[in-house]
C-alpha cells in the first residue's frame, strides 16, 4: 500500500502520544483515572506505530498485532476499572496520593 | 496462507496448552453450578489437572513447531512449563487451608490461576512477538484480578490496584519495543527476526526497541529498577496470592528473557549484555541492603526474590549455554525453596491469624520444632550454604559467569550473597535463640506435607535430583543454541 | 499540498492537542471526552494509513465501548473533583525535563528510519491492493493466527470474570416480583371471610 | 493552490473547476432537506398513530389535518429562550445536542439512496454505522451529566447501559447479514438482497420485500427488531424515560432537536405539566404520547431506522418501509 505521508511523520505523532502517555502517569498526583486514560494513550502510540510500519512494509503482520492490541486493551480497561471500582469503595478515594497503605 | 494443523494428531506439542484451557473452562462452569460450600472442590481438580499436565509434558511432550510459527514447543519450553506447571500447583495448595480467610475460596480463584497459568505456557512457547504479547496480557490479566481477590480488603485491592497500573505501563514500554523491533527486521517472527538480525546487522531503532522490550520484561520479573511494585504487591496480596506471585509468574517471565536474548538477539549479544548486566548488579545489590530493615515478613521475602531475580540473571548475562542451564537450575530450585517458605510462613497461625511481622518467628523452634527446621534449612538454602540446593543454583550461575570472563559480576555475586545472609540468619536467630511471645495453631496437613517435600528435596539434592536435574537443564539449554 | 497530507496535519494535530488536554485537565470528565477526540482523530490516522477496519474498529471498540465505560466509572465514583489536582505544579519541571528527553531520544529513532536497510522484498504477508482490508484480514485471522485469535478469546474470558468477580455483589434483601406467583394467587389464599355479628366486631 | 482547487472541486464537483459530477456539497444539502422534511411528517405520524391508539386525535390544529404541526414545534423551539441550568458545565451541556445531531446526520452519509448514490460508498459501511450509532451514547450521557442534577444524570445512565448493551446484539445481527452477503459495503449489500431472494427465485422480482433478508434469517429479524425498540428506548422498553417516576428520567434532560441544537440546549422543565394538560388517557398509556415530542430524539431514531432499512431494503429508496421501528 505504501505511505503518502511519510512513516517518520506518523512514528512522531505516536512518540509524542506516547511521551504525554508516560507524562501522565508519572506527573499526575491527584486521580488514578487519569493514569488508566494514560495506558489508553500509550497503548493507541503503540497502535498508530504499529499501523504505520504495517504500511510502509506493506505487510500485514502489523495490523493483526494492533488488532490483538486493541482486544487485550479493551480487556486491560475492564479490569482495570473493576480494580479501580473496589478500590474506591474500601478508601472512598481514588486520589494518587491516597494508594499509600503500604510503604517500606 | 492456511494452516499448519492437518489432523488432531499433528496438535500433539499443545496438548498441554489444550488440556489446560478445556479444563479451566470445564471447572469455571461446575464452579457455576454447584453449591458454595463444595467450591474448593474446584481447586483440588485444579491442582491434580496441573500436576497431570506437568507430569506429561515433561514426560510426554513431543517438541514441534505450530501454527505457522507463532508456537513452539522445544526441550527448553518443556522443561520451563513444567516447572511452571507444578509452582501453580504448590501455590494453588498453599491457598487450601484457611481458605476463607485468605479470600480464595472463591472457585474463580483456580480458574484464574489455571487462565494465567495458561498465559504463562504461552509465553514459554512463544515464537512470536505476538504470541509473547499475548501471552504476557493473559497472565497479567489473571494476576491483577488474584491479586485483589480479597475485594473487602483494602490493602489487598491497593495491591492489586498498583500491580495493574504499574503493569499496564510495563506493557505499554514492551508493546512499543516490539513495534519498534518489527518496523526495524520488518516481522514478528522471533526465528525470522534472528535471520534479519544477522543478515542486516543492528540499527538504532532495533536496539532502542529491544531496550524498551527488555524493560517490559524486566517488570515482570521484578529486577530493579523496575521492581517497585513487588515489596507493596507482595505484602498487600493475601499470602498464598503471593506465594503464587513469587513463583510460577517469575519463572515463565525468565523463560520468556532467555528466549530472547539468547536466542533470538543472539547476534546483538553485546547489547543486550550491558543491560543484563545493569540489572543483574542493581537488583542483587539493592535487595541484599533493602532487605536489611524490613519489619515485615512478605516485604522481606519480596527483596529476597529480587534478589534472586539477580542472581539468576548473572546466568544469563554470560551469554552462553551453561548460563542458560544456570537459570534453568536456578529458577527450579528457587521455586522449590520459594514454596517450601510460604509452607512455613502460611503453618505459622496464631489465634490473631497469620503471623506479619519478622518478630512472630521469635522462639518457633520451641513451639513448633518442625516447621522451624524446615524454615531454617530453607534461609541456609536461600544463603547458598552448601550442601544444601541453594548452594548448586548459585555454583552454576557463577561458574557460568566466570566462564564468560565476568569476574566482577561474579564478586559482586558473592558480596550481594554474603550481606544477604544478614537477614535470612536472623530470622533463624529469632526462631532458635529468643523466647517465644506467642502460641501457634495446629499444622495443616497439606502444609506438612509440602514443607516436608521442599525440604527434603534441598537437603539431599546433590544426592537425589541434582543429577538428573542438571541433565535436563542441559538438554533444555540445548534446544536454544 | 496534497489532500492526505493535509488531513494527516489536521488529524495528528488534534490528536496531540486532545491528548495533552487528556493528561492536564482539571476535570476528569473533560479529560475522558478529550481521550475520545484523540481516539476519533487516531481513528483518521488509522485511515489515511490503509487500515479501514482498525480505524473503524476503534471507534466501536473504543470510543463505542470502553469510553463509555470510563464516562460511567467517572461520573459514578462520586469525587470532590474541585479539591483535586492542586500537586501538579511541584512535580512538572523535573517532568518537563525528563519528558522532553525521552521525546527528543524517541523521535531520534523515529528519525533512523529512513536510513534503516530496505526491507522491500521481506513482507510476511504482503498487503494486496485487490483485497479489502476486512476481507485480508479476516483471511489471516482465522487461519495462520488462530491460535493467537484463541488465546485473545482466553483474555476477554479473564477480562469477564475478573470485572465479574471483583465487583459483583448479590443484595440481599431484595424484594423481587414473581409474576406467576402473582398470577396463581386465588382470593382463598388471601382472604378469609368472617360472619361479624352485629355490634359486636371481631 | 492545487490543493484548494482540488478540495473545491471535490466539494462542490463544479465544472467550471475542472469537476464532472455532482458535488459533494449539493448531494449533501439535497439529502439533509429530505432528511428534515421525512423526520417532520414521521415524527407527525408518529404522534398520530399513537394518538389513534389511544382513541384521541392527535395534533389536529396546525395546517390542515395537523399537517405543520413538527414545523410550529420547531419554530417554537428556535423562538424559545434557552435556559442553561445554574452549575451546569455549559460547554459539555451545548455539546451534548450537537453530538447526538451531527452523529444522527453523518451515519447517512454511507446510505445508498439509489445505485451511486451514496455519499461516500464505504468499503466497511456497516462497521461505520456501528460505530456512529455506538457514539450516541454520548450524546445522551453527556446531557444527562451536564445538566448537573441528580435525576437526568440516572436517567441518562439508565438509557446508555441500555444503549451499550442492545448495541452488542445489534452487531451480532447484522453480523448474519454480512455473512450471507460477503461484503461490508452498503451497496453490495442492497444488490446482493435483490439478487439472491426469495422473490428473485421463484420468479416474481415485483415482490421485492420476499427478496429481503428477514425472511432467510428470520430469527434474527426478531431479535434485531426486540433490539431495535429497546435501542431506542421505545415501549416496552421505555424504562430510561421512566415517565411514570417523579424524575422523569431522561426526560429531564436537554431536547434533542438536529436542526435546532443551538437553542436545544435547554431542560424540559415544562414537561409535566404540557403531559398533564393534554393526556385524555392517564398512566400507562399517557406514557406513549409525548407532548412536545421534538424530545424523541429523530436523531438517534434516523440512524436506527436506516439501520432496519439496510436490511430490508429490496430497492433503492425504500427505506421508510423501516417506518415500523419507529
Amino acid at each position: 500500500m505504501g505511505l503518502e505521508i511519510g512513516l517518520g511523520h506518523y512514528l512522531t505523532v505516536a512518540a509524542i502520544l506516547f511521551t504525554l502517555g508516560v507524562f501522565g502517569i508519572f506527573l499526575n498526583r491527584k486521580n488514578v483515572i487519569i493514569i488508566l486514560m494514560s495506558v489508553e494513550l500509550i497503548l493507541l502510540a503503540v497502535n498508530l506505530n504499529f499501523v504505520a510500519f504495517s504500511a510502509a512494509l506493506n505487510d500485514l503482520q502489523g495490523q493483526v498485532f494492533a488488532l490483538l492490541i486493541l482486544t487485550v486493551a479493551a480487556a486491560e480497561a475492564a479490569i482495570g476499572l473493576a480494580i479501580l471500582v473496589i478500590f474506591y469503595r474500601n478508601r472512598g478515594s481514588i486520589a494518587v496520593d491516597d494508594v499509600n497503605m503500604m510503604k517500606g | 496462507m492456511g494452516s499448519d494443523v492437518t489432523s488432531f494428531a499433528s496438535l500433539a506439542p499443545i496438548f498441554p496448552e489444550m488440556a489446560i484451557a478445556i479444563g479451566a473452562v470445564v471447572l469455571l462452569l461446575v464452579g457455576v453450578v454447584i453449591n458454595k460450600e463444595r467450591s474448593i472442590g474446584i481447586s483440588y481438580a485444579a491442582i491434580v489437572l496441573l500436576l497431570v499436565v506437568a507430569a506429561l509434558t515433561m514426560f510426554q511432550g513431543q517438541d514441534g513447531i505450530l501454527f505457522n510459527g507463532t508456537f513452539i514447543a522445544d526441550g527448553f519450553s518443556r522443561y520451563m512449563k513444567a516447572l511452571v506447571l507444578g509452582g501453580s500447583a504448590f501455590a494453588l495448595m498453599l491457598a487450601l487451608p484457611n481458605a476463607v480467610e485468605q479470600g480464595v475460596h472463591k472457585f474463580e480463584y483456580a480458574v484464574l490461576v489455571l487462565l494465567a497459568t495458561l498465559g504463562m505456557m504461552m509465553m514459554v512457547s512463544a515464537n512470536d512477538l505476538m504470541t509473547l504479547y499475548v501471552g504476557l496480557e493473559l497472565q497479567s490479566l489473571a494476576l491483577y484480578v488474584v491479586a485483589a481477590i480479597k475485594r473487602d480488603d483494602s490493602r489487598a485491592t491497593e495491591a492489586g490496584l498498583k500491580y495493574f497500573v504499574l503493569g499496564a505501563l510495563s506493557s505499554g514500554m514492551l508493546l512499543y519495543g516490539a513495534s519498534m523491533v518489527y518496523g526495524f527486521t520488518g516481522t514478528t517472527n522471533l526465528p525470522a527476526i534472528l535471520a534479519q538480525i544477522t543478515a542486516e546487522g543492528r540499527s538504532i531503532g532495533l536496539i532502542f526497541g529491544l531496550v524498551f522490550l527488555l524493560a517490559g520484561v524486566a517488570f515482570k520479573i521484578s529486577a530493579v529498577p523496575f521492581h517497585m511494585w513487588t515489596p507493596d504487591v507482595y505484602e498487600g496480596a493475601p499470602t498464598p496470592v503471593t506465594a503464587l506471585f513469587a513463583t510460577a509468574p517469575k519463572v515463565a517471565a525468565m523463560a520468556l528473557m532467555v528466549r530472547l536474548v539468547s536466542n533470538t538477539f543472539a547476534p546483538i549479544a553485546h547489547d543486550w549484555q550491558q543491560i543484563l548486566i545493569f540489572l543483574s548488579i542493581a537488583s542483587m545489590v539493592l535487595a541484599a541492603f533493602a532487605a536489611i530493615g524490613q519489619k515485615s515478613i512478605k516485604r522481606l521475602i519480596a527483596y529476597s526474590s529480587i534478589g534472586h531475580v539477580g542472581f539468576a540473571l548473572v546466568g544469563l548475562s554470560a551469554a552462553n549455554q551453561g548460563g542458560v542451564e544456570g537459570v534453568a537450575i536456578y529458577m527450579a530450585i528457587y521455586v522449590t525453596m520459594t514454596i517450601g517458605m510460604f509452607a512455613c510462613l502460611l503453618s505459622l497461625r496464631t489465634e490473631n491469624g497469620e503471623i506479619e511481622n519478622i518478630e512472630d518467628f521469635a522462639g518457633v523452634a520451641q513451639t513448633r520444632p518442625y516447621v522451624a527446621a524446615i524454615m531454617a534449612v530453607v534461609m541456609f538454602s536461600l544463603i547458598g550454604m552448601p550442601p544444601l540446593a541453594g548452594f548448586f543454583a548459585k555454583w552454576h550461575v557463577f561458574l557460568a559467569a566466570i566462564d564468560a570472563q565476568l569476574y566482577l559480576l561474579a564478586v559482586i555475586g558473592v558480596l550481594a550473597s554474603a550481606v544477604s545472609a544478614f537477614y535470612y540468619l536472623r530470622i533463624v536467630k529469632l526462631m532458635y535463640f529468643d523466647e517465644p511471645r506467642q502460641t501457634f495453631a495446629a499444622v495443616p496437613n497439606e502444609l506438612g506435607i509440602i514443607m516436608g517435600i521442599s525440604g527434603f528435596l534441598l537437603v539431599t539434592y546433590y544426592f537425589t535430583v541434582g543429577g538428573a536435574l542438571a541433565g535436563v537443564a542441559h538438554m533444555a539449554a540445548g534446544s536454544l543454541f | 499540498m496534497s489532500l492526505p497530507q493535509f488531513f494527516f496535519y489536521v488529524f495528528s494535530t488534534i490528536a496531540v492537542i486532545s491528548a495533552l488536554m487528556v493528561i492536564s485537565s482539571r476535570n476528569p470528565v473533560h479529560s475522558v471526552l478529550f481521550l475520545i477526540l484523540v481516539f476519533l482523530n487516531a481513528s483518521g490516522l488509522f485511515l489515511l494509513a490503509g487500515a479501514e477496519f482498525l480505524a473503524l474498529l476503534l471507534v466501536v471498540v473504543y470510543v463505542g465501548a470502553v469510553m463509555v465505560l470510563f464516562l460511567f466509572v467517572v461520573m459514578m465514583l462520586d469525587v470532590d473533583f474541585g479539591s483535586m489536582r492542586q500537586g501538579i505544579l511541584q512535580y512538572m519541571p523535573i517532568g518537563v525535563v525528563i519528558g522532553v528527553i525521552f521525546l527528543l531520544e524517541l523521535l531520534l529513532v523515529a528519525g533512523s528510519f529512513v536510513i534503516a536497510p530496505q526491507l522491500g522484498g521481506v513482507a510476511t504477508i504482503p498487503i494486496d491492493m485487490g483485497v479489502q482490508n476486512t476481507r485480508a484480514l479476516g483471511l489471516v485471522i482465522y487461519t495462520r493466527y488462530a491460535f493467537l485469535f484463541e488465546g485473545a478469546g482466553a483474555i476477554l474470558l479473564v477480562a469477564m470474570i475478573g470485572a465479574i468477580v471483583l465487583t459483583l455483589r448479590h443484595k440481599v434483601n431484595v424484594k423481587r416480583q414473581d409474576p406467576a406467583i402473582q398470577t396463581a394467587r386465588r382470593p382463598a389464599d388471601a382472604m378469609k371471610i368472617v360472619k361479624v355479628k352485629s355490634g359486636q366486631g371481631l | 493552490m492545487d490543493f484548494i482547487l482540488s478540495a473545491l472541486d471535490y466539494l462542490l464537483g463544479v465544472p467550471g473547476l475542472g469537476g464532472t459530477q455532482v458535488g459533494f456539497i449539493y448531494k449533501g444539502l439535497l439529502l439533509l432537506i429530505a432528511l428534515l422534511i421525512f423526520t417532520a411528517y414521521i415524527l407527525l405520524a408518529d404522534r398520530k398513530i399513537w394518538a389513534a391508539v389511544q382513541i384521541r386525535r392527535g395534533p389536529n390544529v396546525v395546517g390542515p389535518f395537523g399537517l405543520l404541526q413538527s414545523f410550529a414545534d420547531l419554530l417554537k423551539f428556535v423562538l424559545k429562550e434557552p435556559v442553561i441550568p445554574a452549575g451546569a458545565d455549559k460547554l459539555v451541556f451545548l455539546l451534548a445536542p450537537f453530538v447526538l445531531a451531527m452523529l444522527a446526520l453523518a451515519a447517512w452519509v454511507v446510505i445508498p439512496i439509489d445505485e451511486g448514490w451514496a455519499l461516500t460508498d464505504l468499503n466497511v459501511g456497516i462497521l461505520y454505522l456501528l460505530a456512529i450509532s455506538s457514539l450516541g451514547v454520548y450524546g445522551v450521557i453527556m446531557g444527562g451529566w451536564a445538566s448537573n442534577s441528580k435525576y437526568p444524570f440516572l436517567g441518562a445512565l439508565r438509557s446508555a447501559a441500555q444503549m451499550v448493551s442492545y448495541e452488542v446484539s445489534i452487531g451480532l445481527v447484522i453480523i448474519t447479514v454480512l455473512l450471507c452477503v460477503g461484503s461490508l459495503n452498503l451497496t453490495d449489500i442492497v444488490i446482493a438482497q435483490k439478487q439472491m431472494g426469495l422473490a428473485h427465485m421463484i420468479g416474481l422480482p415485483q415482490l421485492a420485500f420476499l427478496n429481503w433478508f428477514f425472511l432467510p434469517l428470520f430469527p434474527m429479524f426478531v431479535v434485531f427488531f426486540i433490539s431495535l425498540l429497546a435501542e431506542t428506548n421505545r415501549p416496552p422498553f421505555d424504562l430510561p424515560e421512566a415517565e411514570s417516576e417523579p424524575g422523569c428520567g431522561l426526560h429531564g434532560r436537554i431536547c434533542l432537536d438536529p436542526l435546532f441544537a443551538v437553542h436545544a440546549g435547554r431542560i424540559y422543565l415544562d414537561h409535566h405539566d404540557v403531559r398533564a394538560h393534554h393526556h385524555p388517557v392517564p398512566g400507562r398509556l399517557g406514557v406513549t404520547d409525548r407532548p412536545a415530542t421534538i424530545h424523541l430524539d429523530p436523531g438517534r431514531s434516523l440512524v436506527h431506522f436506516e439501520d432496519l432499512a439496510g436490511l430490508l431494503h429490496g430497492r433503492h429508496g425504500e427505506g421508510l418501509c423501516a417506518a415500523i421501528s419507529l
